[in-house]
């Protein structure tokens, strides 16, 4: 067990000091609605360095996915600035790859064209699509598969391919939406495993949302927890395991202090609500 | 497979069945000629070609009323699927439309279209067309957001998003509006023919029915049944198809 | 009440629509909907008019019934017997597709003319959509209900009235809301050949004279008569289900 | 009791029988006859008779043809209708054409393929001396829809028969009336099952001389069949009087005697389509014997 | 914070040793597939003592849902046997209540109509069954809700009139397969609280199916694992909670403790079934 000896928990990020990879300043999200409106984020203050493994956890309907979005060029802030790389998001910025909260491959084309799909979309030439594909579909442990459809895989194999064609872009930027969602406990294990492999191999920064909390803490470099909609966040919890760890940082006594101040935070939010009036 | 076995056995036992009633008498001649009979009529017609032209006329009427309920039915799906408070307006309408008796509309339809072909197809296609908007809603309906959003994160045109994702996407949805029209307009124009018009499978039933031809009214019957047969089949093997990928 | 708003805005364009139609091709052709209004008004004032209305009526309501009752109990038993419900439904489905109107010789040579040959008719296109549509709303039905009234040990009886009829009933609306049009349509045109009284007896008689008023004006009243039947049946299926 | 009677309700065939019914004539000749089914024509009719309790009917000349044809145990024991004066042929008002013999090189609608009213074309036609392959024939379905091509000038003629052509006689101009040009015709006859008569003479005799009363009376006092025709075929009021006018000089009804050379004529005309290939005999097809006896003797 | 003080981790229940409530031993269940079987579960021995909160977890098609079929009467054991209050258990035993995994909420009775629905059919008179729905709704904090019907209320809400429909028949034993599965942490925090409340009210006996460690862990005096398909039970692990417990416990250290504990079990478990071949 190499992983966790001496992490220390750590308030807030101090990544946010260099010159970030993406940033976000009073970030906010509203939503027009037949007869009213929907403040579903921020205020949002948000700095990804580069590089780093950040994962988003709170509760449902907080806006975790707007977030998503909004760092996706998907969707603009009502107001605020949202930037990646320095500059500006407008549209679909260049480097960025997301893995959607829903399954998102598409059921028409095998494991293979699925991913090479964004590839040719940018006019990739041929050989180096096949290079980049058998290579992705390797990683995710799908080349049994690669003549296969969507409808003869497990949810988790899907969402596997859904991250294949993500990775194969080879983006800077990746945002994972709950991507383990669909999976029990064992296969989440597993998938974060890999996960971690591919963010050492490629070194691109990340950003994942998870509503599990002992996922949360075994990958990332930093959580930020957020607060019931409209979501802002209310702690960053550091959690300083080295580069190089898996997932035997569970059985260490140091995961489960993390877990538990996690715990603790949503256990507040929680009672929050609960006084506010019954969820 | 035991299941497709079961059910030739189970055809094949009606059909001999009535064969035997018919063959024994209990079913008089006259009501109805024993299928085995059927069939040699059936062949003799084919082989006079005495009716080759009225079976042409009946089953390219079918062939454009598809076509053309596909090709309209789609663009009005799109075009009300684009327009949500026409859509609100119009549903409950489209949820009542089989309750209209729409050869009615046929002396409306001479008028504009002429006598013939023309007027059949459009009462066919009035019958067909509803349900190729309806599937083309739900198959619209039906893609789900996040294929939307992947096609933005390729940075694709609007075009090419319409015809890379959307479109297969809602394909199972658009082809179970196919196999709908299809059926539609064979009702539609083998009904017009026979209630409306002076030519045609339909009409040449009615008319062999009123001149006690049993022999060329249950060929053509037989034709019919034939037809709508394999090509309900061969839908379905489409269908399945499509559906093969999409479900476990 | 903005949608139902909209809904009459657009049968304020469709009679828009009747009117413009009507002027391009001429009342011989089309009549306007003033006309027709008349024309039902000046007909439905006249006892002839209802008999023919009451004789529609008998033979529709007679076929209704045998295709609800017989469409529901054939389905709920294709349902429950899977194999008999995979061995049947190819089948079912092609005769849903078949021209019915070809048969049509074959029903008045086994039935007769008058009312039975109607009623045969209106069944024939009625039940195959009922029975399909209840018979995959017995296999659709989610399993855990099955489960649930296991474990409240509830009594078969018990278990098909309050658990399996209002799970299924849904489905089986809109199989009966399709198979109600379908039957009316299946006893007009049954009337349209042989016969001396109904609705459709007097279409053909008015195609025959080319009295496009008449025509229009039993269109209407049986459009009407269905679209509000169809509006009701969609409404109790509101009521009854909360979904 | 009720009986069948083609085209009843939308061609002047069943007026004996309306007025007959009217006037209680069924009932002096003792039978009572409550309503009458009617039907599309042809074979319907011949059908409805065959599945009536009281199997007879009048149909038209082709349909008890073809129906024996088919061997079904039927025979004629009347005549109906011996005229096709009520047939004709329209054109638009503005029409250049003059006379039959101007159709030659045109088209013409005609309701459907081997129907009657093609039927009745081709026997003026050849009366005429016109070659009938000259005109072409276009299948409308219908007479409305026949006329519908008029207007859109998709044929220069069409065939038309009454009262359609009596209600709409202000929008075309007549180019013929069949009954003008050809000679008498039987058109329709009575029907029945050789089974029914032979166990209920009296029924059919008496069904029979109903009508021929009715028949006699229609020509006693056209004015009151109109009103009659009116009631029951729900017309306007100037309209059944043209049209019971138009059919008394030509002598519309038979009181239900035979005439061989009319039946013959019959014959030929259906020949003419294809129909019929050859001469009928009539001998195993009519029946006399329930003919009021005057009748029986005519010839 | 008054739970968990010297809590100890026991490996094997010592509750076996008592008169049982429920009990199972030698217990397998074998699928026949169209053209193959498949062995779903055991052989599996259990003694659950009157009283106890137990949880399963475990991978997902372990049989799990299968075991609670068993228990719950819905099915029975290819070998083996299964007994409750010292009878073998024939058809649905008196007693025993189930919230099952899937939406069981009838969607055509509204939310009290749902609740009293097992209480009418059993014929209980009728101000018996308004004072029981009013208290169950009332305790499931679906007093606003009571006349709504089930397409109104989100899926956590239908969980809860399913419970209350169970609870509302007062069994003495209650099986509840994954009932928070489509709830997130918060709620099912609040939940957990709840669940634990009506236990030590009624004393039933409760099995738990969660695929969530966490929850497994705070509720629970005991947690059973199992292994994959075919599935046994691989580690019992005691908790050691006091009855009177609440959420607060995660926020102590023990809590780490069991849920690093689980974690390693199931991770074990899951390099197993990498080693022996990709799923
Ligand atoms: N396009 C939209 N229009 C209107 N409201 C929206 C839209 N998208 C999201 N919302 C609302 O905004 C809020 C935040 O949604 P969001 O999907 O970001 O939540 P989330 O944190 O991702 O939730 P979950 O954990 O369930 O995925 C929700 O209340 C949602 O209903
Ligand atoms: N009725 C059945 N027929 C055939 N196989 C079944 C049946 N019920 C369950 N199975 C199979 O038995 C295995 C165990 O199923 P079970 O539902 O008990 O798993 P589980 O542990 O509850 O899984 P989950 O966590 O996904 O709910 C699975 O492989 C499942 O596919
Ligand atoms: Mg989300
Ligand atoms: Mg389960």
């Amino acid at each position: 067990m190499t992983a966790a000896s001496g992490a220390k928990v750590v308030p807030l990020a101090p990544h946010a000091a260099a010159q970030p990879h993406a940033r976000l300043r009073g970030v906010t999200r509203v939503f027009d609605l037949p007869k009213s409106t929907l403040h579903a984020l921020g205020p949002v203050d948000l700095d990804l360095a580069k590089g780093e493994f950040f994962s988003v956890v709170g509760p449902s309907g907080c806006g975790k996915s707007t977030l998503l979005d909004i760092l996706a060029g998907l969707s603009a802030p009502q107001s605020g600035t949202a930037e990646f790389e320095g500059k500006p998001i407008q549209g679909v910025p260049d480097g960025v790859g997301v893995v959607f909260q829903e399954d998102a491959s598409f059921p028409w084309l095998n494991v293979r064209d699925n991913v090479a799909f964004g590839l040719r979309r940018a006019g990739v030439d041929p050989a180096e699509i096949a290079r980049r594909v058998d290579y992705a579909v390797g990683f995710m442990g799908l080349k049994d598969f690669a003549a296969s459809y969507p409808a003869q895989l497990s949810g988790g194999m899907r969402q596997r391919v859904c991250i294949a064609r993500t990775l194969v872009m080879q983006p800077r930027l990746i945002l994972l939406d709950e991507p383990f969602g669909a999976l029990d406990q064992q296969t989440r294990l597993l998938m974060g495993d890999e996960l971690l492999r591919l963010w050492r191999e490629t070194s691109a920064t990340i950003l994942l949302i998870t509503h599990a909390l002992d996922e949360a803490a075994m990958l990332s470099d930093r959580v930020g927890v957020m607060s019931t909609r409209p979501g802002t966040f209310i702690d960053f919890v550091e959690t300083g395991w080295e580069k190089d760890r898996d997932s035997r940082v569970v059985s260490t006594p140091h995961f489960g202090d993390i877990t538990a101040r996690l715990w603790e935070k949503l256990r507040i939010e929680a009672l929050k609500i609960m006084s506010a009036g019954k969820g | 497979m035991s299941e497709k076995l079961l059910r030739v056995i189970i055809v094949v036992a009606m059909i001999l069945l009535v064969e035997a009633l018919c063959r024994f008498g209990i079913i008089p001649r006259m009501v109805m000629i024993a299928p085995s009979d059927m069939v040699v009529e059936l062949g003799k017609i084919l082989a006079s070609g005495q009716f080759s032209a009225d079976i042409r006329i009946t089953f390219t009427n079918i062939a454009i009323s598809t076509v053309l309920s596909v090709l309209l039915g789609f663009a009005a799906g799109v075009v009300i699927y684009s327009l949500p408070s026409l859509r609100n307006a119009i549903e409950p309408l489209l949820a009542s439309y089989y309750a209209v008796p729409t050869f009615v509309f046929y002396p409306i339809f001479i008028t504009l279209f002429g006598v013939g072909s023309a007027s059949i197809i459009a009462i066919a296609v009035l019958l067909a067309v509803v349900s190729m908007v309806t599937a083309t809603l739900n198959g619209l309906d039906r893609i789900p957001r996040v294929l939307r959003k992947t096609g933005q994160i390729y940075r694709m045109s609007r075009v090419k998003t319409a015809l890379l994702i959307e479109l297969p996407a809602a394909t199972p949805y658009l082809f179970t509006g196919v196999k709908l029209s299809v059926a539609y307009s064979f009702i539609g124009v083998i009904a017009s023919e026979f209630i409306l018009s002076g030519a045609g499978v339909g009409y040449a039933i009615a008319y062999a029915y009123n001149l006690f031809e049993n022999g060329h009214m249950y060929a053509l019957m037989l034709l019919v049944l034939i037809v709508v047969t394999i090509v309900n089949t061969f839908l379905n093997v489409i269908d399945r198809r499509l559906q093969a990928r999409r479900q476990r | 009440m903005p949608r139902s708003a909209g809904t009459l805005l657009v049968l304020l364009a469709l009679l828009v629509l009747w009117q413009g139609l009507h002027l391009l091709v001429g009342a011989s052709s089309l009549a306007s909907p003033l006309q027709t209004v008349t024309k039902l008004a000046a007909l439905l004032a006249t006892g002839e008019f209802w008999l023919n209305i009451s004789e529609t009526m008998r033979a529709f309501v007679a076929a209704f019934a045998i295709s609800l009752f017989g469409g529901i109990a054939l389905g709920i038993v294709l349902g429950v017997r899977k194999l008999a419900g995979n061995v049947a439904e190819p089948i079912l489905t092609t005769l849903y597709s078949i021209p019915k109107v070809v048969l049509y010789p074959l029903v008045l040579l086994c039935f007769g003319l008058g009312i039975s040959a109607k009623i045969a008719f209106g069944v024939m296109h009625g039940l195959i959509p009922i029975t399909l549509f209840s018979m995959n709303a017995i296999r659709q039905m989610k399993p855990v209900y099955r489960r649930t009234s296991q474990v409240m040990r509830l009594s078969p009886s018990q278990n098909a009235f309050t658990v399996i009829m209002p799970a299924i009933l849904p489905e089986i609306i809109s199989g009966v809301r399709l198979g109600f049009s379908l039957t009316l349509l299946g006893v007009l045109i049954g009337e349209m050949f042989a016969s001396q009284r109904g609705l459709g007896f007097l279409l053909t008689g008015a195609i025959n004279l080319g009295q496009i008023d008449t025509i229009m004006a039993i269109a209407l009243l049986l459009t009407v008569f269905a679209v509000t039947c169809n509006a009701l049946m969609m409404r109790f299926d509101r009521r009854l289900t909360h979904r | 009791e009720e009986i069948s009677v083609t085209q009843w309700g939308a061609s002047l065939y069943g007026a004996p029988y309306a007025v007959a019914m009217e006037k209680g004539l069924f009932k002096q000749a003792g039978i009572d006859i409550t309503g009458i089914i009617g039907s599309g024509g042809g074979g319907t009719t011949v059908r409805n008779i065959l599945a009536s309790a009281t199997p007879y009917g009048e149909v038209a000349v082709s349909a008890a043809l073809a129906a024996k044809a088919q061997g079904l145990d039927l025979i004629i024991v009347n005549t109906g209708t011996r005229s096709v004066a009520e047939a004709s042929m329209v054109v638009m008002p503005n029409s250049e054409l003059k006379g039959v013999e101007d159709l030659a090189g045109k088209k013409v609608a005609i309701t459907s393929p081997k129907s009657v009213s093609e039927m009745l074309l081709l026997m003026v036609l050849r009366e005429k001396g016109v070659d009938q392959s000259k005109v072409q024939r276009v299948a409308a379905g219908g007479y409305v829809p026949a006329l519908t091509m008029l207007e859109q000038n998709a044929v220069v003629g069409s065939v038309l028969i009454e009262p359609l052509s009596i209600i709409r006689k202000d929008k075309y101009r007549t180019l013929y009336k069949a009954g003008d040009i050809l000679k008498p015709m039987t058109t329709s006859v009575g029907i029945t099952t050789r089974k029914f008569a032979q166990e209920n003479p009296e029924k059919l005799k008496a069904i029979i001389a109903g009508r021929r009363a009715g028949v006699q009376a229609i020509y006693k006092d056209p004015a009151e069949t109109a009103k009659i025709i009116e009631k029951l075929y729900k017309l306007d009021a100037p309209i059944a009087k043209e049209a019971v006018d138009n059919m008394i000089p030509p002598k519309m009804w038979s009181e239900g005697e035979f005439n061989v050379e009319e039946l013959n004529r019959m014959v030929e005309g259906l020949k003419l389509i294809g129909e019929v290939k050859s001469d009928v005999d009539w001998s195993t097809v009519l029946d006399k014997t329930y003919l009021p006896a005057d009748l029986q003797a005519k010839q």
